[in-house]
């Protein structure tokens, strides 16, 4: 299989035309001596019914949601995807569709896209938004790169609640930037709003906080920006944009960027990626941003259409000068997530908030009538929490495993000081009855 | 035939926004099954009381089906057309790569599973290192990166770290002029300097120019080969050994990888570390812009830098994900990789094999030096053939009395997505067919092109007001960039 | 803007025997894996001469993905358009139900699998039956029947068995001159022999009328209710008892259930045996025009003649067919019924419940009386409302000089699929709109009605050289009658 | 769940345009003594969430074809769809799609079908065909009828190796038309061609065979088709479509109908319907087909479209005087079953079909080799096969069942002189592996 489509006779007269008598002959630039002499040392092709044998006996290999009920989350969550989303969103006209430089025919992925920025705008409660970054943890990273073209300051405060992940994949950028990545220390699993101030000063660059925070926990965001401010640093809020279902949003709080994962608006899990990376910030930013930005166009007859803008800012008009490198980003995974807000909408996002809050706090409060088990801080929690046990983890979880559940993340991994600790998700998705199963299994063990 | 704009929808689309109204819901949740949790007494006020101000559009749920599919009804794609795009090869997105990434084996898999039960995962995402290693001649492979771009960054800080830890700082990044943009822009973001180096008339690099740039501070050369002129530098070995001389490396981007595939290895000419796009080469879909991929291959003296976590295979026989790599540059990004992409590319790599891959870049190979063949009479070729899988011509747009845009937007009428224009030569097009379209689409691409010179002699303004079968005519993108409107607000009408 | 036909294939798109070259395949198949079995020696030479001969087209797979993706583009569809088709019950096909059908436990079974193996089938069929049973207020549910026609066969067959079984031939059918096409001829299929009822003005049942012909040779009288005129008929219970005393049974056309579903049951009135058109009431797909399904609901006398096998719960709760049914009518088709089909149907039914089958027949019914309300200053209502789920007007075409195809061609340029046409009435429009049509698409719907009764008056062109906006103009079927082209064939061009 | 978006505001709106208080109102016209006094006794409704997992756990109750190696036909088949099936027939465009009846809105439905018949008509050597029928088996009685308007004769003769299912359905059509059914004896499997001409007079409306017959095996249709005509009846082929890629095609012989189940092009197994009914016929038959028809028509300015045709055939039209009563008939499955045949072509069908009978012939082969086993008849198969056994069927089934192998179709429900016979069908998804691991089940058993 090769999906080509040309046969041999007609290779024949192709070549003809052009006047060679192999391919070979057109090959001739590559010389002999550089040539890779044997055929690639790899299996040979195979025919699709053969390869889906093949795929299908290495996805039996993997667990999956589907098979064992998923409490994990710490980056990643098991939200309900709306049929919807896959049947429009993964359509072949979108799935194989060129970047929309070339306007007049990409209305389509225009419009969604412009939709799109402005669901972000309105779930942040920003006033701009881009079109996509690669995924939450270079969004943040993306975000300070941005705050740094605003300011002659290098030092960077970071919340320790914000999620490991993005904390090294930020540290990784920021060493090549000579940043300075220094950490807030945190109150009960909370950002301490009064280390922030002690730390905060007029060399401050930014402050990156994560709302809910790594454990689940709102952060006080008012007093986070406000302590910011008052010091003239920026704010970056990475943000779980369900949150916006039930809670008041950053923007009404004046961070000026927020940035987040969009898995949680129908990407599925596909074990971490492709994911989503947004980006909204204040009007401000609008030269600034990174990526692809969808603007409104009009045509000789006053029709509406769309156009990407400010393509100044990016790499292939401003090279080395561009607002970053980013070229091809996650467009599929922005046309799902506008699929799945548009088919929520207001309320059914609030529902869905609604539900994870419920259901987390049911768990939450089972789990910690048992003995040997408690929820390990006492701030406010939307749809994650730490439980502290005087159980081994590692025993814990496989026993679960085996009860066909998978209870949680162990928080040891990166938190030393939490060796007796371990996250646990509940989304919208999760019953009483699963959420029960889990509480008597922890009992057990 | 004019019809009232105002009562067909086939012409102007309402935003999603326009078709909301308060209370409406594409979705049934189900009522809760807990008690409810007083949110008051355990949310901060000030958290609750901006509580549902998201003004998400409401809208039922067959308006979005046809809000979506009106939207799909308007967008070119290959699914429906021929994307001569040079240095995008938009080849076949072959349809058993979706339902491979569908299989809730892979798409339903969380990233904190425990390893165990995720064995199937990684031993595909090791496969699919191993066959890259094996493509690239390269030592080792890292599937983190998201892009072609994400790629060379990652590429860049394995260079830095490199020279780094050699005690030397190298800040210099050279690169030929028809480097593509992320190139710079990712020296950039790792805060290297790039330096042009002149090509000659035949886009191959000029090395005398290359000879006399490179110095004790020269970190690496990033090279396109076949370069974005579709010309294979045969100098490459050279260009090569000068690098290495200089103690710098050499940096290989991928995206013109379709034409050499199984015939030349960047690693068995000297190439140090390179990045492939899943989403060029390996059939992945292009989604509109992304997601794709955008895996690195390393030499041996670049492996103890790669990102970490790295997937590896243990004695057991057991695939694992490495944290324990002590010069790593640390993580890129979230988690381990594009896997969804990733599963994608493996199932292309699978179906094509040892020697499928081989054909398909003989065949595009084969398709571009046809075209060319074609329309050479009508299309100047500055650069003399043969291609490899693409090349360029500049056609005289100002003697024909048109512009760049007005040819490209005249294609567009003929269902045929523009080759990439002005770069690396201004005013140039870029051409690349790739290898599965069909003999059919290849020549009716060629009598377009050919007919589009007679259109423009008989009648340029034909092409000059072009496009007139895309449902909006040729948009203003200058006013549209004065006063740019990026998102819909209530009450003001975009 | 006029374009070269020839090189615009979004305009006359090519067959796909135009797109075949000798050799191309868009599928990969597998080498065999066992040894050649000698055909020459197993099999006579006049069988294998011909062998091959068959004359498919020869297409690679990304043609093939452009030739029908292109093809999608081509059609209306409710994911895009308005089809306020009356009688036909166009609503929103859920994707849930979609979603359902492709699970590999519904899709991949094999009609001949143990009975163990396919209970959750088995159990969803039982379990429907038992739903349309409860809805419509009969015995006993068959799946069988393919569609409406098949299951107005599979209930007249039951019927004659019926009069069979009590040593009577009873041939004649009444049924008001209303009814659907297919209504006389299913009894043609069954040699039975269709006679007309007259309606009154208002579209009601003349009871004088069917009394003076209702006799010992009646079989029974077909009803749909509410009629096609949209009127629900208040005399069905009359009606049954004029039937039911001359011996003879009364059956329903279930058609246009989706004005009363959870209001009024047949069965409750006097119905003796019904179908369903699960395409039409509860949500599953036209398809271009099928697969449907056309369950029959039939009351206890005629539950013995149930065609076999019959979906059954035994009494350990285990479900089984059950062929044993020995005055059953026999086998209506292969196998147990649209399987496919039934298993969307359910998922509809289980979605909307008890209350939301009733929540939709309502805003069904508000729906077409919204409608009716706001354009019947511009177009006549011979009928006087409430109207059920549709309604009949009848415009002065004459008047406007435009014919009723004038008029529907012109409604395909405004984006809306044409109503019902000249079905009862001659001339007439039969409107109904559903209820999971949209406020704003409803009253679109009423603008565009309105908008084009001044197109009428002040360009009746526009109107007679309709369509404007599609890919072909209006197609001559006359000429396509004369001398159908039903096939196409090499070197003749179609 | 209702799928309606009317919000309770706007439906008081509307009321107020209509004029009345209520939607009661508009129910004025259902008598009150007529209506349903109390709620459906149904389930409530239900959430998409709470609907999935409902299907799910039926879905879950049922085995299928990926779980267990399926050896099963008798008129089902498991043949291996091509992801483009799927892919492409079920677009929502095509799914959501109104029969044709408005031509310029449905060119993209008409054209397929229009390539679909001419598809039809490649496949079986015939010159028309039409746009479907509801299955194989009705099709069948379908073209009995429409034999019937060509002749004043009463009597069929059905091959005893029809389908008995297809035999059974046609009976019952014919009891209604008086029609009389006889059957053909078979010697060896196969239609007995001396009884056939014994049994055939100038009485006889058509004699029916099926290719291959319901033992799989290929019947001898030059003799049949010569010893009917010279009787004056007409030739009936129900014909497996897969037969094409490798047998001289009905037409070749002279057939005058050719109809069949089209299930094995691409349509997947769900349980034994929605298939596909096809048929096809010589010219003379234009005017008499039941069904659609799709042909070819020119706008105004020449260009190529298409429309239904010779309509006036139909219910619609003809009422009691049409060709037949289908009206909604298998649209999709003519879909599913274009893309197949577009996908496959001529040599992708060549080798389904050739792997088919090397499998089946194999699997024959070693089968025979058992002890206690034989192939039950000697005349030529295609890709089924009848085994005879000393074994207890039930058991012997049972207990492949239990080594995840579904291993054929006992043949005593229809023919009670085959107590000792099962049925195996191989088709080309079919593995050696998996041959082998039934042999060796069988040879345990
Ligand atoms: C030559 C070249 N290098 C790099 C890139 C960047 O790759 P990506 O878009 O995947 O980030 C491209 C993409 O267009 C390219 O053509
Ligand atoms: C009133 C009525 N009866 C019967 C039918 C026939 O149903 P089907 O097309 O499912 O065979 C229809 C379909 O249009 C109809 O409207």
């Amino acid at each position: 299989m090769d999906y080509t489509q040309i046969t041999g006779e007609q290779q024949q007269s192709m070549l003809k035309t052009i006047g060679v008598k192999s391919v070979e002959e057109l090959l001739a630039p590559i010389p002999d001596k550089q040539r890779l002499k044997d055929k690639l040392n790899l299996p040979v092709g195979c025919s699709e019914m053969e390869l889906l044998a093949d795929l299908e006996s290495l996805a039996a290999k993997n667990c999956h949601v589907g098979k064992r009920v998923c409490f994990l989350g710490c980056g990643a969550y098991d939200h309900f995807i709306p049929t919807l989303v896959d049947h429009l969103a993964m359509r072949g006209e979108f799935l194989t569709a060129y970047t929309p430089y070339q306007a007049e025919a990409s209305q389509g992925t225009l419009q969604a896209f412009y939709e799109f920025q402005t669901m972000i705008c309105q779930i942040t409660g920003m006033d701009i938004a881009n079109a996509s970054l690669y995924d939450g943890a270079t969004a943040v990273a993306e975000a300070v790169l941005m705050a740094g073209t605003c300011s002659k300051n290098h030092r960077v405060l970071v919340s320790q609640a914000c999620n490991p992940d993005t904390l090294e994949t930020l540290k990784t950028y920021a060493k090549e930037q000579s940043l300075e990545i220094d950490t807030v220390p945190l109150a009960d699993g909370q950002t301490d709003c009064d280390a922030l101030k002690a730390a905060v000063d007029n060399q401050t660059l930014a402050v990156v906080v994560q709302f809910p925070n790594f454990f689940g926990i709102l952060e006080q965001l008012q007093q986070i920006v406000d302590t910011a401010h008052n010091a003239g640093a920026q704010v970056i809020v990475s943000y779980d944009p369900v949150a916006a279902g039930m809670f008041t949003r950053p923007g009404e709080f004046g961070a000026d960027i927020v940035v987040g994962e969009g898995q949680p608006l129908g990407i599925p899990l596909q074990y971490g990626a492709p994911f989503l990376g947004f980006m909204a910030a204040k009007e401000s930013y609008l030269r600034k941003i990174p990526g692809r930005l969808v603007g409104v166009a009009k045509d000789k007859d006053d029709s509406r259409g769309f156009c990407l803008v400010l393509q100044t800012r990016e790499q292939h008009i401003k090279r080395e000068r561009a607002t970053s490198n980013v070229c091809t980003n996650q467009g599929l995974m922005a046309m799902r997530a506008a699929v799945y807000m548009a088919s929520m909408g207001r309320s059914g996002l609030a529902k869905v908030a609604e539900l994870c809050f419920d259901k987390s706090h049911y768990a939450a409060a089972e789990i910690a009538k048992l003995e040997g088990f408690s929820v390990r801080f006492k701030q406010p929690f939307f749809k994650e929490f730490v439980v502290q046990t005087n159980r081994n983890i590692p025993d814990l979880l496989a026993c679960c495993r085996e009860e066909g559940i998978d209870a949680g993340v162990p928080m040891h991994r990166w938190f030393t000081d939490m060796e007796d600790c371990f996250a646990i998700a509940v989304t919208e998705k999760r019953t009483k009855q699963e959420i029960d199963a889990l509480v008597t299994v922890l009992r057990k063990s | 035939m004019a019809i009232d704009p105002s009562i067909n929808e086939s012409q102007e689309l309402p935003l999603i926004f326009e078709l909301s109204s308060p209370g409406n819901c594409a979705v049934s949740l189900p009522d809760s099954d807990v008690p409810e949790t007083d949110r008051a007494s355990c949310v901060p006020s000030d958290l609750l009381s901006g509580g549902g101000n998201n003004q998400l559009p409401e809208v039922g749920e067959l308006d979005v089906v046809r809000h979506y599919t009106r939207l799909a009804h308007r967008v070119f794609s290959i699914d429906e057309h021929i994307y001569p795009l040079g240095s995008c090869t938009m080849k076949y997105n072959p349809r058993i790569n979706e339902r491979a990434a569908a299989m809730p084996g892979f798409m339903n898999v969380h990233p904190h599973q425990n390893i165990a039960d995720v064995q199937g995962i990684l031993e595909l995402m090791y496969r699919t290192q191993r066959m890259l290693a094996e493509i690239s001649g390269l030592a080792d492979v890292t599937l983190q990166p998201a892009a072609g771009a994400h790629g060379e960054m990652t590429g860049l800080m394995m260079i830095n770290a490199y020279h780094r830890d050699r005690g030397c700082k190298r800040e210099v990044v050279l690169a030929p002029d028809s480097a593509h943009g992320t190139n710079p822009a990712s020296c950039t973001i790792c805060s290297m300097k790039s330096t042009k180096i002149r090509s000659r008339a035949d886009g191959r690099v000029d090395l005398d120019d290359l000879r006399s740039k490179v110095d004790e501070n020269t970190a690496a050369l990033m090279i396109t080969n076949p370069n974005t002129c579709g010309v294979f530098d045969d100098q490459i070995a050279d260009i090569a050994d000068i690098i290495h001389a200089a103690g710098a490396l050499l940096y290989y981007d991928g995206a013109n990888m379709n034409a050499t595939m199984g015939i030349i290895r960047p690693g068995d000419v000297g190439v140090d570390v390179m990045h492939f796009n899943t989403h060029k080469t390996f059939s992945t879909p292009h989604g509109g812009g992304g997601p794709g991929a955008g895996p690195v291959g390393v030499c041996d003296k670049l492996r103890p830098y790669l990102p970490r976590p790295h997937v590896v295979r243990n004695d057991a026989g057991d695939f694992d994900l490495n944290y324990n790599i002590p010069k790593s540059i640390g993580k890129v990004r979230s988690f381990y990789g594009q896997v969804g992409i990733i599963v994608r590319a493996y199932a292309y790599l699978r179906a094509l094999g040892r020697d499928g891959l081989r054909r398909a870049s003989e065949q595009a190979v084969l398709n571009a030096n046809y075209i060319a063949a074609k329309i050479k009479e009508h299309y100047p070729l500055p650069i003399p053939g043969p291609y490899a899988h693409e090349f360029i011509t500049v056609p005289d747009f100002e003697r024909m009395g048109i512009t760049e845009r007005d040819f490209a937007k005249r294609l567009i009428d003929h269902g045929i997505h523009p080759p990439t224009m002005s770069w690396p030569i201004m005013h140039c097009l870029m051409v690349e067919p790739t290898e599965t379209e069909s003999l059919r689409a290849l020549d009716r691409f060629c009598q377009v092109m050919i007919k589009m010179t007679d259109e423009a002699q008989s009648n340029p303004d034909l092409l000059r007001n072009a496009p007139h079968n895309t449902v909006v005519g040729r948009l203003d993108d200058v006013a549209a960039n004065r006063k740019p409107n990026v998102r819909w607000m209530a009450n003001s009408p975009a």
